[in-house]
């Protein structure tokens, strides 16, 4: 099993999901992050005083796939996610040794 | 009876609708106050029941409840006379005792401060039923309660009508009509709706305390007009109020924030926060007939018994989910029993030479009273309160309580479709 | 026209000092209102623009406004004799029809009072240009919509000279001059500025209702000030328009949660507040003109109507964001036109015996006026608004509306460079 | 002197009283103004420290500090004639000027109201100390200050028999008393408790500015009381004070933000904030006194001068965290000095013929009382303030500050064992 | 070394914890995330405009362990987790190259 | 690829931001945690009933790095973020498969 893993532009989330579903996904895990890269931050005022803030608000998505479909999830989330602008994010793959489904406690593409 | 304008003061005029103002304005600071301390996924539950009173009940006030409080000289009930808000800008009440006569307000403006205690009375038990009630039961509950219980205890003690008010039981503002009424009326439906999923082994801390200090820095402010407006007059005895007030809710503060600080090691915002209600329920009865140092000793009583008393519902297994009965049960009886001590004629003449045991010419008489007011607003408050919650639990499909499902999600995606925060920036 | 302390009267005095305080609260009020609906990213933005209100428009009202609305008599406009503060302590305008004359409260009492409403009509239009307007474009706006349209239209309506109050036409509190005209004026500059990016296919969701509560709680406790303040005395008048507003305000809550609940499966916490605030505008022209069971049909009314009318903005395909549109201008218009059904002469004599329709001695002469007022506020304040917006879009290096990359990022980050909330514990 | 009631004003007493109320809720306004600013963890314990200012002072005040302030004609401190509430329902305090005699309110409200001017004048310091003193500490300097300090002070500018009220020093509403006062003291403070871990280097951006802002506004609006209430009368000059607040609040709100703008390149939500209360402070020991323009003078001054006494605390090092120096301390010596230029005994005839520099009939004669009340207050309060805080910090075992480890989780969790919010759901 | 990694319901959260630590489990970290499942969301309402909300919290829960502790550490986490209705989560294991402790320096084993 | 994680105390996450930016690390994510670990929690207090937190508030770091970057990055991140007193935090290293930025589709080493 694969563990896809991709930050992208928060309001990109919505469309990025219904993409996944149309390609069969049948669950993921998002979380708010926040992203430094080449994307710049912004700068703050606080009584005078300025500071840059050099973290940018982003989404993190993580998909259990079976190993045959990890690269086209991937490929998926990153059509869905581009803007073509910079920091439309990454993606990475890395290998689940194993994965259960608590409710049940079946084990690997069954538990998806 | 037809009110004289001129006997019209349009000093006293602008006291009570300022307090008027007041009085509506603690309804929503109640609602922040119990807000912060409920789980987020119920905040607007929360807020939206107590938001809800006013709606509710305004308009049951001008249709009927006014009246059936206030209305004839029935000794037990008001009458229909002011229903359908007739004759309700331009007359008084009957009234032999002249009670009505020596007002100088405008009648509409004595019903309007009225109304704001019947709106905030039955918002305070939204407290102890907190993430567990369904809205639909308690928009039935909120309303039968306001007419069969509000009104008619309202009637007893504050229409010179009432029974309580002949017999000469002094409640300046509220401690029996109000404090009493809603603590008592608290546990009837707490036995009946039952704890909380998870109640007492999950902790369920407070999600927000900043709402529940706004809320309390809004009940403190709103409570002067609470108090004080309950003279009617713009006066001294408006003065006394005013100040007895504000020195019970600091007392009580200091005395909770000493005796948590000995017991738990920690003197806490919400025990700063809790006091000061308590000490501003203590002196609710107390507030324009007594003076001089009484206002420390009421206050600073109730701190202490207060706190105390929230050890209760764990021993006694009722899950009285923010401490309604607490403070407002324990504190509104303190108070009314308190009276009996330090009524004074010298600050208010009302009291009529039935001065309290501890003041000069002082008896028990007036303690009498006390108990008798205290006594049968529990009776005929917990009565009228289980009879109503337990048919409502019986006619309404699924009973007053949301399922176990619903309970966990929370009350705020199941009753009402919303969520009370959705900081995520998504679009 | 020089006051003369003499006719002081202390009571009405205290009363609209403290309704002025109410009335000024309302903005921010109003600020929070709105601040909970938006986006998180615009919370600042949204309250910076309502708070700046208070700033900007006090100046102005001091220096030209009160001025431009009340000096003189000039059926159309004001005049300069109270420009720069000039004679504004002793001095009422002059005025042939006594109207001032009777006026038992300092002339710099009434100024403060006006100057209230001056502040939160404007601030009223932000709920509408919600996360797309720059600061500046804003600043610039404000100003000049307060001395070119809401000054002659307070003159029109509110000066003894205006030719609308000439004409009859009634307006307690600001039907025409707050509501309508706001509302219209909204729908001119969002006709202008276009819709937000996204809108409608992104959900926006509010980010925090609870602001929006509070924001209920303070509107609703403030209008108190706003309507029964507008009496100028502290009297049966004022005790009326209290009572009216507050039971405007419940029945309407009531009747929008039954429409939502019926349309929608759910009566909602938004629900909830939106229905007393249409309630509480509907009301603003009836408040000291109509009584007995009039507010709870005029309340009523404007919770179903307002609701409905929200539902107009995706047919019609205009961005109105929090919903300006239907809740001012068609809750404005609502009670304008009913005040021309209820108003009576027995509540105010003001009504000099130009009944509402429904009121026995009625006639359709007052919603004859009623209906001139109404349309005329429409046209000018549309018309006038639209220039103003317009121009200043050729204007404004750029335009009026922020770029897309700074809606995406948002206005407290681009305009303001500050973040409403900062929880991440970092230093 | 007891107070005759046949000169009872109910009109005046109305608005006392309000104000009082209003004052009252100034002191969670400013809880929450600050509040906002702190980090997240520190938020309770900012509230905490304000809202236990309210419990604290009122009882100090009750049984002491009142008739410190105005018990008795020595010129340096009052007496013990009202020591635990003794006579103050029916005493005004022995006075040979016939300044009390003038009096149109009881005596208790007039208690009241100078009650909430002592508790919010020391919960201003608590804006200097953020997030690193005990709560003990703080508890134990509250209330030596508010004997040591305050009272005194108060005496010297607010009893007719004080030394600078007799000299014919102007304060209206608390330049002196109330903002330099706390001013100096938050310096003295400050130097003694030295600077938060990782000041300046570490970057402490407000956790939420939407609390200032709600701060921002219940100050504004309390301050209607705090100013326009010291008038005592419901009157013109009462009307002419309130004004004026605004007016300051308002221009100065935009100066700030003007400079703001051209010095850091944006306007911000939180300078629009601080602006306005700047000022506020200002304008408050001239509010009854001046009229015309004055107010957006001495409004437009204070946004310039107290921005840029904001720069100076990096310059010379001292963490006075939330600019309580800048903005109370520069913006109550800027108004004090100010009505040195501006008071008109047109608009006020306490001011006596004493014209200051800028008003026909004017001269220096003001001015100079005016600096050698500002003077001796700087000095008597810094060092007096300094004395005490110096004493408690050998006197408390570990001092008056946090340990660092205590500084780096928060105040929250170990001066109170609570979370200000707790917002994900796991029970 | 072993990620052992869980999306647990919230109010599960104690249990869990307490669970593992019986296991003498050293520690672990936790964070709010959102899922997406056959659990179903939640419709909200806006003035009258319906939405759902696809996304339901959930916790999520990383533990580092020694290779031989990953499964019995999966499986005591999956019984105290599970409620047996839908939505329970999943756990899945992943091969982690190397772990130190900051303090220390210490690395495998002894960094936990 | 490497993708080196560490948990570490909130307020050092400029030290490590700034320690990584000279060590030429192009970009980061992070997200709010909560730790259980030897550190202890903290007892709150509710209306007279005392209960422990277990969880301390730490910031969790995850960056992509090229094989070679991995160990040389996680002992840059532990220099920063050392305090030396219980609760610095871990760092562990997972091995990418791969890594692909958004915005280009570029793979591997480019995509950083
Ligand atoms: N080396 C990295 N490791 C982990 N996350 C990264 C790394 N580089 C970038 N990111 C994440 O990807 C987001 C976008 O990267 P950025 O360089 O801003 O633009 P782009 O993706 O277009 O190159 C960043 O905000 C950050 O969350
Ligand atoms: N393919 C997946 N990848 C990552 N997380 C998943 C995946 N499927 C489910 N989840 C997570 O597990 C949670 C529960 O899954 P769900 O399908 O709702 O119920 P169950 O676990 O009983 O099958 C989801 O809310 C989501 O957080
Ligand atoms: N076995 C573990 N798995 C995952 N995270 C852990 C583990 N042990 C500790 N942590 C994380 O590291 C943080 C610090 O660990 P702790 O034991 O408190 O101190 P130290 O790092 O000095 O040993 C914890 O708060 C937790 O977030």
């Amino acid at each position: 099993m694969k563990l896809v893993t991709a930050i992208i532009k928060p309001f990109k989330l919505d469309d990025v999901k219904s993409a996944l579903q149309e390609a069969g996904v049948q669950g993921m895990t998002v979380m708010e992050v926040q992203g430094f890269g080449r994307q710049r931050g912004h700068t703050e005022v606080y009584r005078g005083a300025e500071y840059t803030i050099d973290f940018v608000p982003k989404v993190k998505i993580e998909v259990l796939v079976d190993d045959g479909d990890a690269v086209p999830v991937a490929e998926k989330i990153m059509e869905a996610a581009r803007t073509g602008k910079i920091g439309d994010g990454k993606v990475w793959i890395l290998a689940a040794e194993s994965v259960y489904r608590i409710r049940t406690g079946e084990a690997g593409s069954d538990a998806l | 009876m037809v009110f004289d304008s001129a006997n019209l003061d349009a000093g006293a005029t602008a006291w009570v609708l300022t307090s008027s103002a007041l009085v509506m304005f603690m309804t929503p600071g109640l609602a922040f106050f119990y807000g912060g301390m409920v789980r987020g996924k119920n905040m607007l539950a929360m807020l939206m029941q107590n938001f809800f009173a006013l709606g509710l009940i305004s308009v049951i006030w001008g249709f009927l409840g006014y009246s059936l409080a206030f209305g004839g000289t029935n000794p037990l009930i008001g009458n229909f006379d002011f229903v359908g808000m007739k004759d309700v800008a331009t007359m008084y009440p009957d009234d032999p005792t002249g009670w009505f006569g020596a007002f100088v307000i405008p009648p509409i403006v004595f019903m309007a401060f009225q109304m704001m205690f019947a709106i905030i009375t039955p918002a305070l038990i939204t407290g102890a039923i907190a993430d567990r009630m369904k809205f639909s039961a308690w928009v039935w509950f909120l309303g039968l309660w306001s007419i069969l219980v509000y009104s008619p205890v309202a009637h007893w003690v504050f229409s010179p009508a009432g029974w309580l008010f002949e017999r000469g039981a002094l409640d300046f503002a509220g401690g029996t009509v109000v404090h009493i009424n809603a603590g008592i009326a608290a546990l009837a439906v707490v036995i009946v709706i039952g704890k909380r999923k998870g109640w007492p082994d999950r902790v369920m801390p407070p999600h927000s305390l900043p709402w529940t200090m706004i809320g309390t820095g809004i009940l403190w402010f709103g409570w002067f007009g609470f108090n004080a407006g309950s003279a009617l007059f713009a006066d001294g005895i408006a003065g006394q109020a005013f100040m007895n007030t504000n020195m019970a809710a600091a007392t009580a503060m200091l005395t909770w924030l000493i005796v948590e600080k000995i017991k738990d090691g920690h003197a806490t915002t919400l025990g700063g926060a809790s006091g000061a209600v308590a000490g501003l329920v203590a002196i609710t009865p107390c507030a324009g007939f007594v003076g001089g140092v009484a206002p420390f000793i009421i206050g600073g009583l109730a701190g202490i018994v207060c706190y105390l008393a929230i050890g209760l519902k764990k021993k006694l297994g009722y899950d009285d989910a923010l401490d309604v009965i607490a403070v407002h049960l324990v504190g509104g009886i303190l108070g009314s029993v308190l009276l009996g001590f330090f009524a004074d004629t010298k600050i208010n003449p009302v009291v009529g030479g039935n001065n309290g045991v501890f003041i000069d010419g002082g008896s028990w008489d007036l303690m009498a009273d006390q108990l008798v007011a205290v006594g049968a607003t529990l009776v005929f408050s917990f009565a009228v309160t289980f009879i109503i919650i337990k048919v409502l639990d019986l006619v309404i499909p699924g009973g007053i309580r949301v399922s176990e499902e619903d309970e966990e999600v929370g009350l705020d995606l199941t009753q009402h479709s919303e969520v009370a925060y959705s900081f995520a920036e998504r679009s």
